[in-house]
């Protein structure tokens, strides 16, 4: 069942310290900037963030990070021109980093959201990243094993949802929305419009409503 | 191929002609992802009839190029977060979807930058091993991986003068084994089995290359 | 809940009865999943204020119920390959997609017919171990462990007597310690870390039902 | 580059003895009837069929079986009411089977598509179609190791087709398509239209052009 949420601080009121939020967006692109902002309101805080990046400007992700409020950040690109708050609380070593190549963070959700234990990929084999992992050759190609990452919460940016929670996205901001909605146990959507049932083409949709939580309007 | 089958250039390439270069061969009807950075430039030499599919690591086939300044859309970017197009016959998908697409080997060639290359054709290209520096990987390890050929461009030399074609890469590893060119403004090199075969110069000699790289260099 | 806390149906449950006490038992919303066979007819049961979302494996959430005779579609189906009607709030995804959706635990209900349940809540429901029988699985074995609560509606006996919720399964395993309540026509169990639970009994008592089975009950 | 076709006997030309073909459908929804026609014509033998039946009645996929052409079928549910064909070679032991649960079936053709060497999922443990594989306790749950399959010919129903490559599927008959378009070296869709490039709405298009190798129309 799929809550329609007065606003965005509804939408996230239920996120618990030490929890690990999974957050959508690639750049600008699907970030659900209104989510994050009510979160900083809301005051979560010991959180494992998971994204893309970590943070650009003094806004957003960012702005959490520089309250203190994140432990732990997994994401594959943390340094960019930008990234200024997480730059510094790297450096004085208060927030932790696993750095994941982007392919394995999107495929680890995956495997979250379908109930895969542990698979073996390709990408990392041989460089720092997959250090201490379990390898192994299958038909003559070398792979590193990797676990599922569960979220607590995911909050994510998509175009539009239904009342029941079905959601479509737009064009590249699409990006981490889908996997992150499969694979934590309460999903947050903020859309640019909620349409009635029945009004999404059920051919189109790329997040059925069974993963979908919580949905507000921004 | 050998050097004498092609024409030497005379002074080495710049950037533009680099571009080109590997522009001119990819083949036809290609999938092709151009990482970030310099690589981005070969989409400027692709000719139409070509039929070059461009992909883009956030989940796009069918990229065009940059919009007409006005006519940016925030959600439609290329993997460096910069505006994009959207061509006829594009589709859009996850980042799972579009990881799992080049993973899988579906694309065709993926072109990318490079601090060092080993003669193996380990590349080192997402970290410079320096203490302090912020470790910042993104899609580098999936696009090392990602294609049926993997094209590096990049200079041959670092500033310092120490070569970048190198027997054993001394930074840190993006991937092992997968480079299988390398353009650079001297020369480009095919990496196989059987060694570093150069296959066209530009500016400078063969007998001249070999003496500057460590790297043992066959015809 | 002890079986003192509902009033004991006065005769054994007809099908279509046991159909309708499952569809009471799931929770408004729910996502479900109702197998192949029987099970299927708890639809015909569920309340449209109780919101229940039909999941298909073939790739569907939002199933509806059998067209009307002449409006049947081909490429609408259910997992028994019976044709089914699209309702509104729909979605279709793939096979991959449709048994993620399952082994993720998202469904929250899955009904399922079977062999044998062991106290344990092993599951039995797709072949009998006769050995010339052919094999075949379907989605069987996902289902069963495809849901948060997987229920089971099956006779209590086989023709031959036997009771088919056992000690331990005799016939092949579906999956392991998978079921969590079993309908049947002479009472409803709860598979519990302690023990088998008698929640409700239909035309005979914990002390019959105790008799008859070889499995510990606790009321 | 995706080839339009004049014709299945065209699309299924290059099959080769001894491949594996992967066979989209459940029951009829998304089976592509003329293809398999067309690979019966076509005469290569020694097949490895992946799909998930194993034929009914004495068409299609049955009827290549019965011409003696199918070594091997991989398959989730090959029994009933009329897999005839099929179960009599399987009793006079003319045929191979390999049983898969319907989702393995679906997730090792997925790993192979996506380049994941092996993976580790809950289904199928502690049953006959567990015996003999590797398993492993990971966060208290135990799975069971299992490998990709790959194809070296896909046949698939579709709906409709651009000129590119690019398909959309209708209803339930997307089942197995979009994942087998993925794990196979060769694809080959049959659809009902083939329309202009430009004229399906990219945010739609389930399977991109770069898995599709020959479409045709029938």
């Amino acid at each position: 069942m799929t809550t329609l949420c007065a606003d965005p601080d509804e939408a996230v009121a239920e996120v618990r310290d030490g929890s690990t939020v999974l957050v959508g967006g690639f750049g600008m692109a699907g970030m659900p900037v209104q989510l994050i902002d009510a979160l900083i309101r809301q005051g979560a805080t010991d959180l494992t963030v998971v994204s893309n990046n970590a943070g650009n400007g003094d806004t957003g992700l960012a702005a959490l990070l520089a309250q203190g409020r994140v432990r732990k950040v997994i994401c594959s690109f943390p340094r960019q021109a930008d990234s200024w708050v997480f730059d510094g609380l790297y450096r004085s070593g208060e927030i932790e980093l696993e750095l994941v190549p982007q392919g394995n963070l999107a495929e680890r959700m995956r495997a979250a959201g379908a109930g895969i234990g542990a698979f073996f990929t390709p990408t990392g084999v041989g460089t720092p990243l997959a250090e201490g992992k379990e390898t192994r050759e299958i038909d003559g190609r070398t792979y590193v094993l990797e676990m599922p990452i569960h979220g607590d919460v995911a909050l994510i940016g998509a175009h539009r949802a239904d009342r029941a929670g079905n959601l479509v996205y737009r064009r590249t901001a699409r990006n981490f929305g889908p996997v992150m909605a499969t694979a934590a146990t309460s999903v947050v959507a903020q859309v640019s419009e909620v349409v009635e049932i029945g009004d999404l083409d059920p051919e189109t949709v790329v997040t059925p409503s069974v993963f979908v939580d919580k949905v507000v309007a921004v | 191929m050998s050097t004498s089958e092609k024409p030497l250039g005379t002074q080495p390439l710049g950037k533009d002609e680099m571009a080109a270069l590997v522009a001119r061969d990819i083949p036809a009807g290609s999938f092709v992802n151009l990482g970030i950075g310099q690589p981005t430039s070969v989409a400027d030499h692709l000719r139409a009839d070509q039929g070059v599919v461009l992909h883009t690591e956030n989940g796009m086939l069918g990229m065009g190029p940059r919009p007409a300044p006005g006519e940016e859309d925030p959600e439609l970017t290329n993997a460096g977060k910069q505006p994009v197009t959207e061509l006829p016959g594009a589709s859009y998908f996850d980042s799972a979807a579009s990881f799992a697409m080049m993973r899988g080997g579906h694309l065709d060639v993926c072109v990318l930058g490079a601090f060092q290359v080993s003669a193996g054709g380990d590349l080192a290209n997402w970290h410079t091993g320096a203490p302090d520096a912020i470790p910042a990987v993104g899609g580098a390890m999936d696009l090392a991986l990602g294609a049926k050929s993997v094209f590096v461009m990049m200079t041959l030399f670092a500033k310092d003068g120490t070569p970048k074609l190198v027997p054993s890469c001394t930074y840190p590893l993006t991937g092992v084994g997968c480079v299988d060119r390398v353009y650079t403004e001297l020369a480009v090199f095919d990496l196989r089995p059987e060694g570093v075969v150069v296959r066209e110069t530009f500016g400078t000699s063969y007998d001249e290359l070999a003496a500057r790289l460590e790297v043992p260099l066959l015809r």
